[in-house]
């Protein structure tokens, strides 16, 4: 299991029984395959599906049939089609239980920067800021550090923001943390990841959560 | 693997959890136990333009309750001593939000005996309001009812040179709705001109109860047929159950 | 053919191939027995109905069709059914060609009541309002006076409003009239009534149309 | 007898009017017809969510007529040389109003040269404007953006404790869109999620033009499963027809 795949397992601890979850593109497509058996979660695509299921065979592939990373899907028993408008009204009014998104930032309070990089046109926005708004609940899946060792986790954004609103839990390849009034708090190590190690690692300050767990304890969850 | 992002034969079957989190995900209850969810001084969306479309077993098992003090939001107020007319007579509502009222007089009568508050609405601002409501809007601005003594209290607005009204969006505690069919997932199909205000109102309360006709097995409501997907019903009653 | 009758068989000869059409209560039901046989135009119900048919026979009444006016009605091949929002969206929308409402009064601008009246409460609005706004063209279909023979064409609204939009074309059982910048046009004289008549009998000034027609000429177009 | 209100035979089979009022109201034409009704100018919504539900005939169409300085209002501008990526590739769009342009370099490149003007809108508001514009709002207010660069210049108010950003209604001359089958009336189904962006932009324009994978007669799409009633569809082509 490598990073991502861990963080996407992780992710999907987070998920509940009828939750109604929009995934994005990346780490959260994996979180997909890593759903407890006993959990059973329905998938919307913000391009005007509910009940999205696993990628087609390819000799199945139906060109009208596409998940909002423009992949082909498939879909389950019970699923429904709506146009655009009636999707977004369901994220914006409040109807998607979970979205899992991937990020850019995160500042110290938790808001998040995913949809434009400074000094780059900006020529596309998406279903980014509508799911951020909207969604009951927000899980940001993300690798802790850049590929240069740069701090995903910064105590101001320097990318522009794509929501006032802070996301709910972030979970990297070292650590989760939840969002709280006052900023992050650090609620669990990954196996093997040390406190040290993630304080070095964040730039933004966080608290040590009250039901902190180290990475033994974690670890012990998850056999 | 998928994991288990909804499988159809899991749920119907629901088996215990390995780690507690499995509940039997049943939305069917019966009309007694809905209105047993509802208390006094809530406001509870009601579907149907007039009868038609109204969910009548339900409201006929909320006068059978004692709730009362209710702020409904429906077109109508039923007629005398029928659909949402019972709860009038018994005075089990405080305030009603609609777009017409006058076709029962008793709603007149409570009315002028100061035992009802009524707020009007255009029927197409009325129903756009809940539209709203239930898709996350601040609220809309709609050119109906500038001028009239319908915009006394509103903003008035000139966008591109034509006169609008503001309007806000209309939320509530529940919403009692009636559709022709439900699946066992809670997705619904309506029946003709029934449909009326079930499927915004289906989005725009907080517990979403329907009343169908008749409850089918997951997939024989095809995916595209579907009018409100099951996302928006928590709890499903069968006409005249119990 | 009594006075009312004759209202609505005037007023389906404004309709064209293809319009969409609301009928309001009143004399604008009666519209429908009326149009010609080589036109053919179809019915909007605004409580969700497009494709309104014939009344059914009493055996064959369905409760769950019913028009906006409560009644019972049947649907054409090619009809279809959506929710309130979506049949309120058409109308405000100007998809709807013309509205047929009947009406309490006119002024001399061309403006309407029809929902109100003075010293009562006022608890019914219904569609009015919207009809009014949102359709391309309003015909108002009326008798010239009330029964106590006071003009229904006034010079002010006395009723409540109902939108400051002006209507297009005023139908009644002694004269047809069309709205023009200035006011009221006088269009047609019903067969066997005077212009002395229409001007005794309407409060509100008005103006003789160039393509004015008489009461002959008019008799001639219907035979 | 019930006057003529639409009776089907009839219309199949038009009569010659005794008063001259009478025409033929088949919708359906080619694409090249459809094509000629646009003018070099005219603000255009094309359907579709990247290529899937876009109405491809009519785009290869536009790309083989004369017209330019278009102002498309789609969700994306298609792939290099595909859909309307053609179109861009062409130097036919003079402006682009959607959500998400990226995915096609040579609209990166385009406005980089100064060749394409864009304006970007967070999908669900795009989606939500266009519904307006086609419902006769006069604009609405989405918590969508608030604060971000996207809110830039536009209106913010709080109502009810919440922020909210202003957006106008995206109306245009023409739609052009894609479903799965029209019956002669202009009745639409769509397929799966390739339905979209079509169904608001249908209600949205002063021209409509649907193409269809097919064709069948009035009755063969029921009156419940219709998603776009024929009133917003003006004209019919047939996928890949001439």
């Amino acid at each position: 299991m490598n990073a991502k795949q861990y963080i996407a397992a992780r992710a999907a601890k987070e998920l509940k029984n009828g939750d109604i979850v929009n995934l994005g593109i990346g780490i959260p497509t994996l979180v997909a395959d890593y759903i407890p058996s006993d959990v059973h979660v329905f998938l919307h695509s913000e391009n005007g599906i509910l009940g999205v299921g696993p990628s087609p065979d390819p000799e199945h592939i139906d060109p009208n049939l596409v998940n909002a990373g423009k992949l082909p899907v498939t879909v389950l028993e019970g699923s429904s089609f709506f146009d655009s408008a009636s999707s977004f009204a369901m994220i914006r009014g409040g109807h998607v239980s979970v979205s899992i998104l991937g990020v850019l930032q995160i500042d110290a309070m938790g808001r998040i920067a995913n949809w434009a990089v400074p000094g780059k046109n900006v020529l596309g926005v998406g279903g980014a800021m509508d799911l951020l708004e909207g969604s009951k609940r927000i899980i940001v899946t993300t690798l802790h550090t850049s590929n240069q060792g740069v701090s995903k986790i910064v105590k101001e954004l320097t990318y522009p923001i794509t929501s006032e609103r802070k996301v709910d839990v972030i979970i990297t390849d070292l650590a989760v943390f939840t969002v709280k009034e006052d900023g992050l708090h650090l609620l669990e190590l990954s196996p093997g990841v040390s406190l040290e190690e993630v304080q070095q690692k964040t730039d933004a300050p966080f608290r040590v959560a009250e039901s902190f767990k180290n990475g033994k304890e974690v670890m012990a969850q998850w056999l | 693997m998928f994991g288990s992002v909804f499988y159809i034969s899991q749920m119907l079957h629901p088996q215990k959890s390995k780690r507690g989190k499995g509940k039997k995900m049943s939305k069917l209850i019966t009309c007694e136990e809905a209105v047993k969810k509802v208390t006094s001084g809530s406001r509870i969306m009601v579907g149907g333009f007039g009868l038609v479309g109204s969910p009548l077993s339900l409201i006929a098992a909320l006068a059978q309750s004692e709730v009362k003090d209710l702020e409904i939001i429906s077109n109508n107020l039923g007629e005398p001593g029928r659909g949402l007319g019972v709860l009038v007579r018994q005075k089990q509502v405080k305030k009603a939000i609609g777009s017409y009222f006058t076709s029962n007089p008793e709603v007149v009568k409570a009315f002028q005996d100061k035992e009802l508050e009524v707020e009007l609405l255009p029927q197409g601002t009325m129903s756009e309001a809940i539209r709203a409501g239930g898709a996350g809007l601040g609220g809309f601005y709609t050119p109906v009812s500038v001028g009239t003594k319908m915009a006394e209290n509103k903003e008035e607005r000139t966008l591109n040179g034509k006169k609008y009204v503001f309007q806000e969006p209309l939320k509530a505690n529940f919403a009692l709705i009636k559709a022709k069919k439900a699946d066992r997932l809670g997705n619904l199909i309506y029946n003709q001109s029934a449909r009326n205000f079930n499927p915004m109102m289906a989005t725009a309360a907080d517990v979403v109860i329907a009343e169908v006709d008749e409850m089918v097995e997951v997939g024989e409501i095809s995916s595209e047929e579907i009018v409100t997907p099951h996302l928006y019903v928590d709890f499903i009653v069968v006409k005249g159950g119990n």
